[in-house]
């Protein structure tokens, strides 16, 4: 793999960001080149969101922007809907079944249905559901080394958020595949 | 070395030129560079600068002006249309030698247009938007790291012509995380250094002459002999000051030619046409102006065809022709309004261009 | 107490020969020559120094620096 | 002989370049006489503006900058983040400071900057040739109002001492006249309250000059002081506006 495309979508307050951030942060760790890229428009709450992250082994990232991605997460329906098709053929879809009940529609992909939501409610806290999704992608993908993600864990999770860390490390660990 | 840091461009851009020596920062909030305005307002007065919030574009040029003729280093951001209301206070600066670093965050035009990214304000940067005979140095970086760079000297660039410095970004640097390592912080001037670092400066005649910082010169025979005084200065710039980064160009049949966030677009669409047989190239001008017409003289007999790839209507062409002179058929690969074409579209339209001109 | 002796000296080239101080001398006592100066102006001058009570208006309303007062001693 | 009065050294040799009686010439002394005696001839930074004393730096005898039309208030705000230890001072005309940076003004005085404006009304464009200025009075002919100004037409005249009198910004606030030898030494005293209240940093202050344009005008300079004190005392009244010492001043 040299260069691995990534694609966050879903509504604000979903983590969708800081998913894409804790790759990069990850890649930036592991030594790769990286780029993190919202969309950005006028709307300052609510709406839709997404990031872009495109993480290359061997050389500077020559394009934030991408047509189609490696790996693409949709936290909600309209996400689902919409860039379904961003996913390049024989790559990784990931679909939050916690809140999207439609299926993939594509047969040329991989598809995981993760119970994001569901299972971070199970660990005793539903604002993991991102974390948990973060997990399945690593897992899958295995686009950063997940020691790296510990290390994004531990700066973010010290001082007064330090009870945060175990929990987070149990929901990136929580999603198998059947 | 330092380690590196994710930082979003924006805050990225303001850390660098406070790095530089920036002390003293004006600005009227707009999209999509606000966040530098914010950053300056709780950076700046930790270490010991100032922050300004002005009535307008207007406001925040005149009182960098005020503070670089009175020898401070100042530093103004804003945005296509916030730029355009600048021009006046660009203009006099040139005219009066006082330096001053600008960061613009371009985007869609005309009018009020759009916050994403554009390029169409090409001609009013190189050619100057103002009155008047007067140039503008202008860099436009491509990444993060670039742009953090070219910002850490700009304050010393600017002082050392007695000139604005601009620096040219959109909407998408500002908002893109990119891993960073960020330059040992320079020591500031201090206002009690400026007398002796700057005489020219008005700081007050106790320091043994009177300064006068104007460029009112109603007599044509004094204004002109100005201008070609500030022309020896804008030559020498052209000399020293042009950048640019040329990519596989030596065998290339197709050249890209294309700067800032066109560039990361048109080096990923030439190694898409590579990884295909096809031999592609790039000559990515950092410097805009002075543009680096001399890139253009290392492409061989094999380059079929030039392509000026631009987020506008095709400005930067002219510039590419002037540098092309003749030799191959300039074309234009365009998206323009805040719209951004794909790197596959891009390929596409090689492709249709390269069976035209074989 | 002698009455003080004042002496307004005018610069003859700085006056633009506006009249003003004329205009506002309590005492009359200021007059424009005939002959102009260099830059054609008919300069302000004094008919007698004598009469000055030394007030300075001529001096605060002229605009151009061309007045200077002194007290003889 | 002992010196009664002599040109002071604030201001240059040079000849100055307005017009037989135009009274620039003796708000520019009387900024001047009043820093010399204060000591502070090597400490002040002033700012020229766009009009007829565009080149006033070559008269007044301090370190000076030019400024585009109407910006000197942003232009001594960013001077005076420099150099906060120094006296700083901009000279407008009615045209520069009431039209066209009528937004300088007015956040500059609401942000209470530390420096002094000396404004020059005299109820017209002097130097683009006698057009109508925001202060031009109503029925006076200009060459934009030929007929003389109308209420319909331009609206009334802007009287900038009470606009800025109702911000919390400004210290001082005086409108003085230059029509006889007893309101210019009145003038003079407002000079030295705005630059006292500077150098205390009480904020900002403005000291607003009624003053001639007998070319414009077309009248002789002595008929021009008359005009002045007929016309332009009755709508613009002279006296402090504001005083941040003063026991009456509102709430402050």
């Amino acid at each position: 793999m040299a260069t691995n495309k990534l694609f966050f979508a879903g509504s604000g307050g979903q983590g969708v960001l800081t998913m894409g951030q804790m790759v990069t942060y990850a890649a930036m760790y592991a030594d790769m080149n990286a780029t993190w890229l919202p969309s950005y428009g006028p709307e300052m709450r609510g709406g839709t969101a997404n990031c872009t992250v495109v993480i290359s082994t061997d050389k500077p990232v020559s394009c934030p922007l991408i047509y189609e991605a490696d790996n693409v997460v949709v936290m909600n329906l309209p996400s689902l809907v919409k860039f379904e098709s961003l996913v390049k053929p024989g790559g990784n879809l990931f679909i939050n079944s916690t809140l999207i009940d439609q299926k993939a529609t594509r047969d040329d992909i991989n598809v995981y249905y993760v119970d994001a939501g569901g299972i971070a409610l199970k660990l005793g806290n539903a604002r993991t559901a991102n974390v948990v999704m973060l997990g399945a992608v690593v897992e899958v993908s295995k686009v950063v080394p997940v020691e790296m993600i510990y290390k994004i864990m531990e700066k973010t999770f010290s001082g007064r958020k330090a009870h945060l860390l175990d929990i987070n490390k149990q929901a990136f660990h929580a999603w198998k595949p059947e | 070395m330092a380690e590196k840091v994710l930082m979003k461009g924006n805050e990225a851009f303001a850390e660098a030129v406070i790095r530089g020596g920036v002390r003293f920062y004006f600005g009227y909030p707009i999209t999509p560079q606000s966040e530098i305005p914010e950053f300056m307002s709780r950076e700046l007065p930790k270490r010991g600068g100032k922050f300004l919030q002005a009535e307008s574009e207007l406001g925040a040029v005149n009182m960098a002006y005020g503070c670089g003729a009175a020898g401070g280093n100042a530093f103004i951001s804003s945005s296509s249309p916030g730029i355009a209301l600048m021009q006046e206070g660009m203009s006099f600066l040139c005219s009066a030698e006082v330096p001053l670093t600008i960061l613009n965050a371009s985007r869609g035009g005309p009018g009020i247009g759009s916050i994403q990214p554009g390029q169409a304000d090409y001609f009013q940067v190189t050619r100057g938007g103002g009155n008047g005979d007067y140039r503008i140095p202008v860099f436009a970086p491509a990444s993060i790291q670039e742009a953090i760079d070219i910002l850490y000297d700009a304050p010393a660039l600017a002082d050392e012509w007695r000139n604005p410095v601009m620096i040219l970004v959109d909407g998408l640097m500002g908002q893109m995380m990119e891993p960073v390592v960020l330059p040992e912080p320079k020591t500031p001037v201090t206002s009690a250094d400026i007398p002796k670092l700057k005489p020219w400066a008005i700081s007050g005649s106790e320091k043994g002459q009177r300064s006068v910082v104007k460029s009112l010169r109603l007599q044509p025979e004094v204004l002109e002999q100005h201008v070609e005084k500030l022309f020896e200065k804008y030559n020498r710039m052209e000399q020293e000051l042009q950048k640019v980064e040329c990519d596989s160009i030596e065998d290339a049949e197709v050249v890209f030619v294309a700067f800032g966030t066109m560039a990361r677009l048109a080096r990923e669409a030439m190694e898409i046409l590579q990884s295909q047989g096809i031999k592609a190239g790039l000559i990515r001008p950092i410097s805009l102006w002075p543009f680096p017409y001399y890139a253009f003289d290392a492409l061989t007999d094999k380059t079929k065809v030039v392509i000026s790839t631009e987020l506008s209507m095709g400005q930067m062409i002219q510039d590419v022709q002037l540098g092309v002179k003749g030799r191959f058929p300039v074309k234009l690969i365009h998206r323009t309004g805040g719209m951004l074409p794909t790197s596959i579209e891009i390929v596409d339209k090689t492709k249709k261009i390269l069976e035209e001109v074989r | 107490m002698p009455k003080k002796q004042f002496k307004v000296v005018f610069n003859r080239e700085r006056c633009k020969g506006c009249e003003l101080c004329k205009s506002f001398c309590p005492k009359k006592l200021i007059e424009m020559d005939t002959q102009v100066n260099a830059r054609g102006y008919c300069p302000a001058m004094m008919t007698d120094q004598t009469q000055c009570i030394g007030c300075q208006s001529c001096a605060l309303v002229c605009p151009d620096g061309a007045i200077a007062i002194y007290e003889e001693e | 002989m002992k010196p009664v009065f002599e040109y002071t050294k604030g201001m240059t040799d040079a000849i100055t370049s307005y017009c037989p009686g135009c009274t620039h010439g003796v708000a520019h002394r009387l900024i001047m006489e009043t820093l010399d005696e204060m000591g502070l001839l090597g400490k002040a930074i002033g700012v020229a503006p766009i009009g007829c004393s565009v080149v006033a730096h070559q008269f007044m005898n301090v370190d000076m900058c030019e400024s585009a039309h109407g910006r000197s208030p942003a232009i001594a705000s960013g001077i005076r983040r420099v150099h906060p230890d120094k006296v700083v001072f901009t000279y407008q005309g009615d045209g520069d400071l009431a039209s066209i940076g009528m937004g300088e003004i007015m956040h500059a005085a609401a942000r209470g900057e530390k420096f002094s404006t000396f404004f020059i009304n005299n109820c017209i464009y002097g130097m683009t040739g006698g057009q109508m200025a925001p202060t031009t009075l109503i029925g006076q002919r200009s060459t934009t109002s030929v007929d003389g100004r109308t209420r319909e037409q331009a609206g009334m005249p802007l009287k900038m001492c009470e606009i800025l009198s109702t911000l919390d910004g400004p210290s001082y606030i005086e409108r003085v006249a230059l029509d006889s030898p007893a309101h210019i030494r009145a003038a003079k005293k407002a000079v030295r309250k705005a630059i006292e209240y500077q150098l205390a940093g009480k904020g900002f202050t403005f000291v607003e000059f009624l003053s001639i344009c007998p070319t414009n005008w077309g009248l002789t300079p002595p008929k021009a002081m008359e005009w002045l004190r007929e016309n332009m005392i009755p709508y613009y009244p002279l006296g402090v506006y504001k005083d941040e010492e003063a026991q009456d001043n509102g709430d402050k």
